[in-house]
């Protein structure tokens, strides 16, 4: 069968960055910098061009997928590694998405960044990180992932330091970046913890065959101990790059960067490649079902904290970041149930309803000229009707309202998890309660920022302004997208199913090995509990927010009190340990190299004293010299003679 | 009694002995050179002794080499007392204890 | 007859251009123009395998009738290590007619392709003597040129540097003519079946009175007291140097000269493991403290040497191309960041981190250039140092978890040191003047572009480092009595050193290596399926 | 018999003549006493069979060097010290350590068997000369050794009239070549 090759997905991408890259670069010279017309259509041509060949290869893919070699990488003997890409229906999900929301968000970006002096640099990250993403999501083994894996986590952090003048962003980056490599290393862990048995099995065609081969059974389980260990260290890596408890500090402080980084990278598309790693290693995971209790109960414990927390930020960007680790937080508990399918449909439908969120406050703070605390908003809905509308569909999406894109997928990973097995009730509640408790922080957020008054200052009320036309298709058409995408997989519609369909052929054999409880509950109670918590959240948030005094911010948009100890109990442990660091470089600094340096003044200062001692024996009569000259010539007169037998 | 091979090399140590003090303990730097002079005689005078205890050609080599000796030593006299010379204009002194401008 | 190019012609170049190059141009055009050929000279070398000269007897050593032979071989390591110092020495001289004093580039460049030579000739000697007379000889004009063209510090860094590797490498000195005096050859190959004979406990300490002047070149925890000052205080070009390519004389000697050579026990190599884990540890530590530019950059190549020694006493079949890549990448990315600071040192007229900062909007070239070099030396995988540092973690996980596990957190550390320095030199506010006279010129940007696309290039095709490239010659087996392939020596004698080890060795666990076997088997059938 | 008497006295002279140089006042009268010292070492010399050093010693040594060193002690005879003492402290320690030195050599000697051999060759002019300038039997390194003698003789000359001439001599330089 003709069909496009795969590597012309990541080409695209590449050749936009390094196109960019130059622009950027020879720009630097002149006052102006580059035309953002040519710029900017020439950055979203690339993600086009690579959504475009995502589209046709997808098309024609077989059931079972394609796999490309396309060359060797490592070959060492005992460890080998290739470059190549697979594509198969897990992948062309991704893909599709990755590369559609990318193309999305960077058109919407041509509007955002209209005016700022690295117009093109930012297309240039912007189509590295793609590129990236897609090498992650392509790559036919974990080897290569992890190039895509850190390459994103890099993109992410020159986006997240974009405006690099402001050291409190860098800073933001580089614990981005380094939260991330502690993750990492989890990874890099995983994979040398699976090359101990033989480097064949990162791949991840090799690894599933292994697992799921009849004639392995007893080898694999001799193995086990070394599975879990590989399992657990992905799943470090997953806390981190996807922000998960204990690993999560990073996410809200990532919005420092520019709005559309955090709708494409920090909502829609990195964050959740965690999510699409546990689906890739099913067949590994299934094996392994004291890591999958680890990996639900840490799903659960990061949905209900960032919930909590999203009550507490008066940032809308934050609000929505932590909404962000919420909704993961979600999608782990799916993977953490064997729901592998379903996890991955709710990063689909997410990527849709976040993307639309972000880019409604990136709308919003764009027409606010930069202003991002909440309690100086309100009234909004008047102002950019657009933005309200794209938004208040991406709201209902996410809080489960009926019909939306986030009531189907919520909806399934709450039945899988109360079906899941003796825990599921309690875990179905927990989640019930999240879901309650994020209708009421994103209620709060829709009220505060589009109901009620204005409550800036006179002066920026009237600079308010609807978004560019460049900005608003996006938006629109994500906000369809969370509208309907969630009729892929309408559990209560008989035969609207192509997703589980699609991704069977990956992940269906290994859902089907971990087996489920056969609990048999009708699928129109869960759609009627989710859909009361929904409005109950709703009604909360209106009654609590609606008509109460907003007090003005004093100082920064951080929370307080009781808020503040809660959203910052992660940064407070992970600050434990960075201390402990650097109480150790200290010691290092202070007490090892103070040691060394002593020593080593010790044996210098020694010498210079035997220095000193045999310059204070030398004389300044030659005649004196030499005649204490003649000593040693009688010693070595007298050597001679012993050691000649006549003396 | 015959001369006896020994008794050569012993009149060369006296004289290298007596040369090596004039050299050292003296300060007037004629002395100082005559004593060095001295000293290469008695190490000349030592060669050839040893060179008649050796049988045929081996002997040869012994009676040679205080030719050379004596050519460097003039070469070192006439050096050496245009030192002296040049040093004396400078210092007024012939005392070697003078000359020394060694830093310790 | 490219060995004694390489070795041999530097010394030429740099005789000539002391006598012909005069105030001006010409001495540069002369002297980049000699790198420039011994550059390709080397990759000829690379591209070329295996070769050895025929040996010619030198001198004789006092003590021994043991004749010095000037004998040069290369394999793949030690050829890769020669096109590491001839290619810094070429960007060395491009960045130093900037950076040294006008009308000084004359002996700068003298010094520089003096210490090409030396260099050369310590990675390319087979002979003991000849390696030693090379690895004493590139300390002086190192020191010289610390001395001439350094820092305000530059003459206690160059005293201190001269003394310490000196000293360190004297029970080196009485090793080598111990065991020169005993079995009266200088060869590798001679020594090693010398010392074949001895006791466990003379080979250990033979081993160790030449390990510590490696340790000390390295430079290795505790030996490390002349680092710092010492890259601090070098003009950048020779720090460049130093650090890319004369340490890696240290872990060249240590593979060859200690390891190929002497039959060790265990405890020795655990013990020497977990002195290059301490030094990675203390390395990262101790940049993550620093608060200048070039003492960060010293710690961090500390740290990264540190790894590779102590992935060389793993003895994992992993270590040699884990350790090569390591090698050439940390050479062509750390030599690349510290001349990129000397630039920056001379824009900004400090080396105080603190003081530095913007210099990425008033400079965008350079900040671009060195906000690359600096996320390269992070190892990001696709560069050679992620290559280098995931075989490393591979060739560590053979000895134990605990290892892999510090040389993780040496990753994580790395990262936080390295994003500090990018912050703080080319982020941030500036603040100094806009109106820098100060330029990066474009032969020294294009030098540094092509630095970062060699390390992309290895980082995709690693192979290109570590595969053999000396022609397959079914006969090599037959004639070996003249002419022993150097190549065969090292390895041979590192799979013998494997082999104790692994008689020794219980922690394999049995089931592993089962397991390896039946994977292995299982995915031939997979695969015949 | 003859020999030892001949010897006997030739040496008693020639350590006179050099004890006269330690002890004399005068550097005129130490140089006429080594030079009669001297003289009785030729003559020990023709006594050993090697007439030839014999002759050069007298017309090199006795003729040639102490004329010169007579002729310059009477140039600088107006030196206000010329008259130095004799002997001072570092003597103390000089003359103990020589004769310890001369000591052990002397017992090195008398403690070692040689004696003179039948077959040695007559230093004879002619055998000077067969093995100074016949390269084909003597091979060249005795004569390559002769013409750096004369290389040498005239680079001190050269060296010799460039220090004694008045202007070159500065005061820098004159500490520098005693240095």
């Amino acid at each position: 069968m003709t069909n496009l090759p795969l590597w012309l997905i990541p080409l695209f991408p590449l050749i936009g960055t390094v196109v960019l890259a130059a622009i950027s670069l020879a720009s630097t010279g002149s006052k102006k910098g580059a035309s953002e017309g040519i710029v900017g259509g020439l950055a979203v041509l690339f993600p086009l061009l690579a959504f475009v060949s995502t589209v046709v290869i997808g098309w024609n893919m077989p059931t079972q997928g394609v796999q490309e070699t396309l060359g060797t990488w490592i070959d060492i003997g005992s460890f080998k590694a290739s470059f190549g890409f697979l594509f198969d229906s897990l992948s062309r999900i991704m893909l599709l998405f990755v590369t559609g929301i990318g193309t999305l968000i960077t058109l919407y970006s041509t509007g955002y960044m209209h005016g700022d002096r690295g117009f093109a640099r930012f297309f240039a990250y912007i189509n590295l990180f793609l590129f990236s993403m897609i090498v992650l999501v392509l790559s036919d083994s974990l080897l290569l992932t992890f190039l895509g894996w850190e390459g994103v986590g890099l993109c992410s952090y020159l986006l997240i330091g974009f405006w690099n003048a402001d050291v409190s962003n860098c800073k933001a980056a580089n614990k981005a970046f380094i939260v991330n490599r502690v993750g990492d290393l989890g990874f890099i862990l995983g994979m040398i913890t699976l090359a101990m048995v033989s480097s064949d099995l990162l791949s991840y065609r090799e690894l599933s065959a292994f697992l799921r081969d009849a004639a392995n059974v007893e080898l694999v389980n001799i193995l086990l101990p070394i599975f879990a260990m590989a399992g657990l260290l992905f799943f470090i890596g997953c806390t981190g790059k996807s922000a998960q408890i204990p690993l999560l500090t990073w996410l809200p402080d990532a919005m420092a960067g520019p709005t559309p980084v955090s709708a494409l990278i920090h909502a829609a598309t990195m964050v959740t490649s965690g999510v699409y790693l546990l689906a890739r290693l099913s067949d590994l995971y299934v094996l392994l079902p004291g890591v999958m209790t680890v990996v639900v109960l840490i799903g659960l414990l990061t949905a209900f904290w960032a919930a909590v927390a999203g009550l507490f930020q008066n940032d809308i960007k934050k609000v929505l970041a932590y909404s962000t680790i919420s909704q993961l937080g979600y999608m782990f508990m799916a993977a953490g149930v064997a729901a592998f399918d379903v996890s991955i449909f709710h990063v689909f439908t997410h990527a849709f309803f976040k993307a639309a969120l972000f880019l409604g406050a990136g709308a919003v703070i764009h027409a606010l000229a930069g202003e991002q605390d909440m309690r100086k908003m309100g009234g909004m809905l008047k102002k950019t009707p657009v933005t309200a509308c794209v938004m208040i569909f991406a709201f209902l999406a996410i809080i489960g309202f009926p019909g939306f894109a986030g009531f189907w997928s919520k909806d399934l990973i709450l039945e899988r998890l109360y079906v899941s097995g003796p825990m599921g009730p309690f875990l179905y509640m927990m989640a019930l309660l999240t879901a309650v408790i994020t209708a009421i922080y994103m209620g709060r957020l829709m009220v505060l920022t589009f109901f009620g008054k204005y409550r800036g200052g006179e002066e920026s009320e009237k600079h308010i302004h609807e978004a560019p036309a460049s900005m608003l298709i996006p938006m629109v058409i994500l906000s369809l997208g969370s509208i309907f995408a969630g009729f892929l997989w309408a559990g209560l519609i008989p035969g609207a199913n192509l997703f589980e369909q699609t991704l069977a052929p990956v992940v269906g054999q290994a859902q089907a090995a971990f087996g489920h409880a056969s609990v048999h509950v009708s699928p129109w109670l869960f759609a009627v509990l989710g859909t009361i918590a929904a409005v109950v959240g709703m009604a909360v948030a209106w009654k609590l927010f609606a008509n109460r005094r907003i007090p003005l911010p004093k100082g920064s948009s951080a929370p307080e009190g009781f808020g503040a100890t809660w959203t910052f109990c992660f940064d407070k442990i992970h600050g434990i340990v960075i201390s402990a660091f650097r109480v150790l470089a200290w010691v290092a600094e202070n007490v090892v190299n103070r040691f060394v340096m002593m020593l080593q003044w010790l044996v210098g200062g020694l010498g210079e004293l035997l220095g000193d001692f045999a310059s204070g024996l030398q004389v300044a009569k030659v005649r004196l010299q030499m005649a204490l000259s003649l000593v040693g010539v009688i010693a070595l007169v007298l050597i001679v003679l012993v050691y000649g037998g006549l003396l | 009694m015959e001369l006896q091979a020994v008794y050569v090399q012993i009149l060369a140590l006296i004289l290298f002995v007596i040369g090596l003090l004039t050299a050292i303990s003296r300060r007037n730097v004629f002395f100082v050179l005559m004593g060095v002079e001295l000293a290469l005689n008695a190490v000349n005078l030592s060669l050839i002794g040893f060179s008649k205890t050796l049988p045929g050609d081996l002997s040869v080599a012994g009676q040679i080499v205080p030719l050379f000796t004596i050519a460097v030593a003039a070469a070192e006299a006439c050096v050496g007392l245009a030192m002296v010379i040049l040093i004396f204009r400078n210092q007024e002194s012939v005392d070697s204890d003078n000359y020394s401008g060694m830093k310790g | 007859m490219l060995l004694h190019v390489l070795v041999l012609a530097p010394f030429v170049a740099a005789l000539l251009v002391a006598l012909v190059g005069g105030r001006g141009t010409s001495a540069y055009r002369l002297s980049l123009f000699s790198a420039a050929v011994l550059t390709v000279a080397s990759v000829a070398l690379i591209a070329g395998g295996d070769a050895t000269t025929t040996a010619i007897d030198w001198f004789k050593l006092p003590g021994s009738d043991a004749s010095v032979k000037y004998l040069l071989g290369s394999y793949t390591i030690n050829a890769w290590l020669v096109f590491l110092s001839c290619v810094l020495s070429l960007a060395a001289l491009v960045f130093g007619k900037s950076a040294t004093p006008e009308g000084e580039f004359k002996n700068f460049s003298v010094g520089i392709l003096a210490l090409l030579g030396t260099m050369n000739g310590a990675f390319l000697a087979l002979d003991a003597v000849l390696f030693f007379f090379f690895f004493e000889a590139m300390v002086i004009p190192a020191a010289l040129l610390m001395a001439a063209y350094g820092g305000k510090e530059r003459k206690s860094a160059a005293m201190n540097f001269a003394i310490y590797t000196l000293v360190g490498s004297a029970p080196m000195a009485i090793a080598l003519w111990y065991m020169v005096a005993k079995s009266g050859v200088t060869t590798a190959e001679g020594l090693f079946a010398f010392l074949q004979g001895q006791s466990i406990e003379t080979q250990t300490v033979l081993a160790i009175s030449f390990l510590i002047a490696f340790l000390v070149k390295t430079p290795i925890f505790p030996f490390h007291g002349w680092q710092a000052a010492a890259y601090a205080e070098s003009p950048a070009p020779l720090s460049a140097i130093l650090t890319g390519a004369m340490s890696k004389v240290g872990v060249y000697g240590i593979l060859i000269w200690v390891l190929s050579l002497f039959s060790l026990n265990e405890t020795f190599f655990t013990t020497m493991l977990w002195l290059g884990l301490a030094t990675a540890v203390y390395g990262g530590l101790m940049a993550w403290r620093g608060t200048d530019v070039k003492k960060i950059l010293a710690f961090s190549s500390m740290g990264h040497l540190g790894l590779a020694v102590a992935a060389i006493f793993t003895l994992s079949p992993k270590m040699f191309p884990a350790v090569l890549v390591l090698l050439v990448g940390h050479g062509l990315s750390a030599g690349s960041l510290f001349l990129l600071s000397g630039v920056a040192e001379r824009m900004t007229g400090t080396r105080e981190l603190s003081k530095m900062g913007g210099l990425v909007k008033s400079k965008p070239v350079f900040g671009f250039l060195f906000g690359a070099a600096g996320i390269i030396a992070l190892a990001v995988p696709g560069t050679a140092g992620f290559i280098g540092e995931f075989l490393v973690m591979l060739s560590l996980w053979d000895v134990g978890p605990l290892p892999t596990l510090v040389g993780a957190i040496c990753l994580v550390l790395s990262a936080a040191y390295m994003l500090r320095l990018i912050q703080g030199v080319i982020f941030g506010k500036a603040n100094q003047c806009e109106e820098n006279p100060v330029h990066l010129g474009v032969l020294e940007g294009s030098v540094i572009g092509a630095f970062l696309f060699l390390l992309l290039l290895f980082g995709l095709r690693p192979g290109i480092i570590y595969e053999n490239r000396t022609p397959e010659n079914p006969e090599t087996s037959v004639p070996a009595a003249e002419v022993v392939p150097a190549d065969s020596l090292a390895v041979d004698s590192l799979a013998l050193v494997n082999e104790s080890m692994n008689t020794t060795e219980t922690t394999v666990q049995t089931t592993d290596s089962l397991a390896k076997d039946s994977v292995k088997a299982n995915a031939e059938v997979t695969a015949n399926d | 018999m003859l020999a030892l008497i001949y010897f006997i006295i030739l040496a008693v002279i020639a350590v006179g003549g050099a004890l006269c140089v330690l002890f004399a006042r005068h550097p005129l009268y130490g140089a006429l006493s080594l030079v009669v010292s001297m003289l009785s070492l030729a003559g020990i010399y023709g006594l050993l069979g090697s007439p030839f050093v014999g002759v050069v010693q007298v017309m090199v040594y006795a003729g040639a060097i102490m004329m010169l060193l007579t002729f310059v002690i009477m140039v600088l005879n107006g030196a206000r010290d010329s008259r130095t003492p004799r002997f001072d402290k570092v003597s103390l320690f000089v003359f103990p350590a020589v004769i310890v030195l001369g000591g052990l050599l002397g017992v090195a000697l008398v403690s070692t068997p040689f004696a003179f051999d039948a077959g040695t060759l007559r230093g004879s002019v002619a055998l000077t000369s067969a093995t100074l300038f016949d390269t084909e039997a003597s091979g060249h390194g005795y004569f390559i050794l002769f013409e750096a003698v004369g290389l040498l003789l005239l680079s001190a000359m050269v060296a010799a009239v460039l220090m004694a001439k008045r202007r070159l001599g500065t005061t820098d330089e004159t500490e520098g070549g005693e240095n």
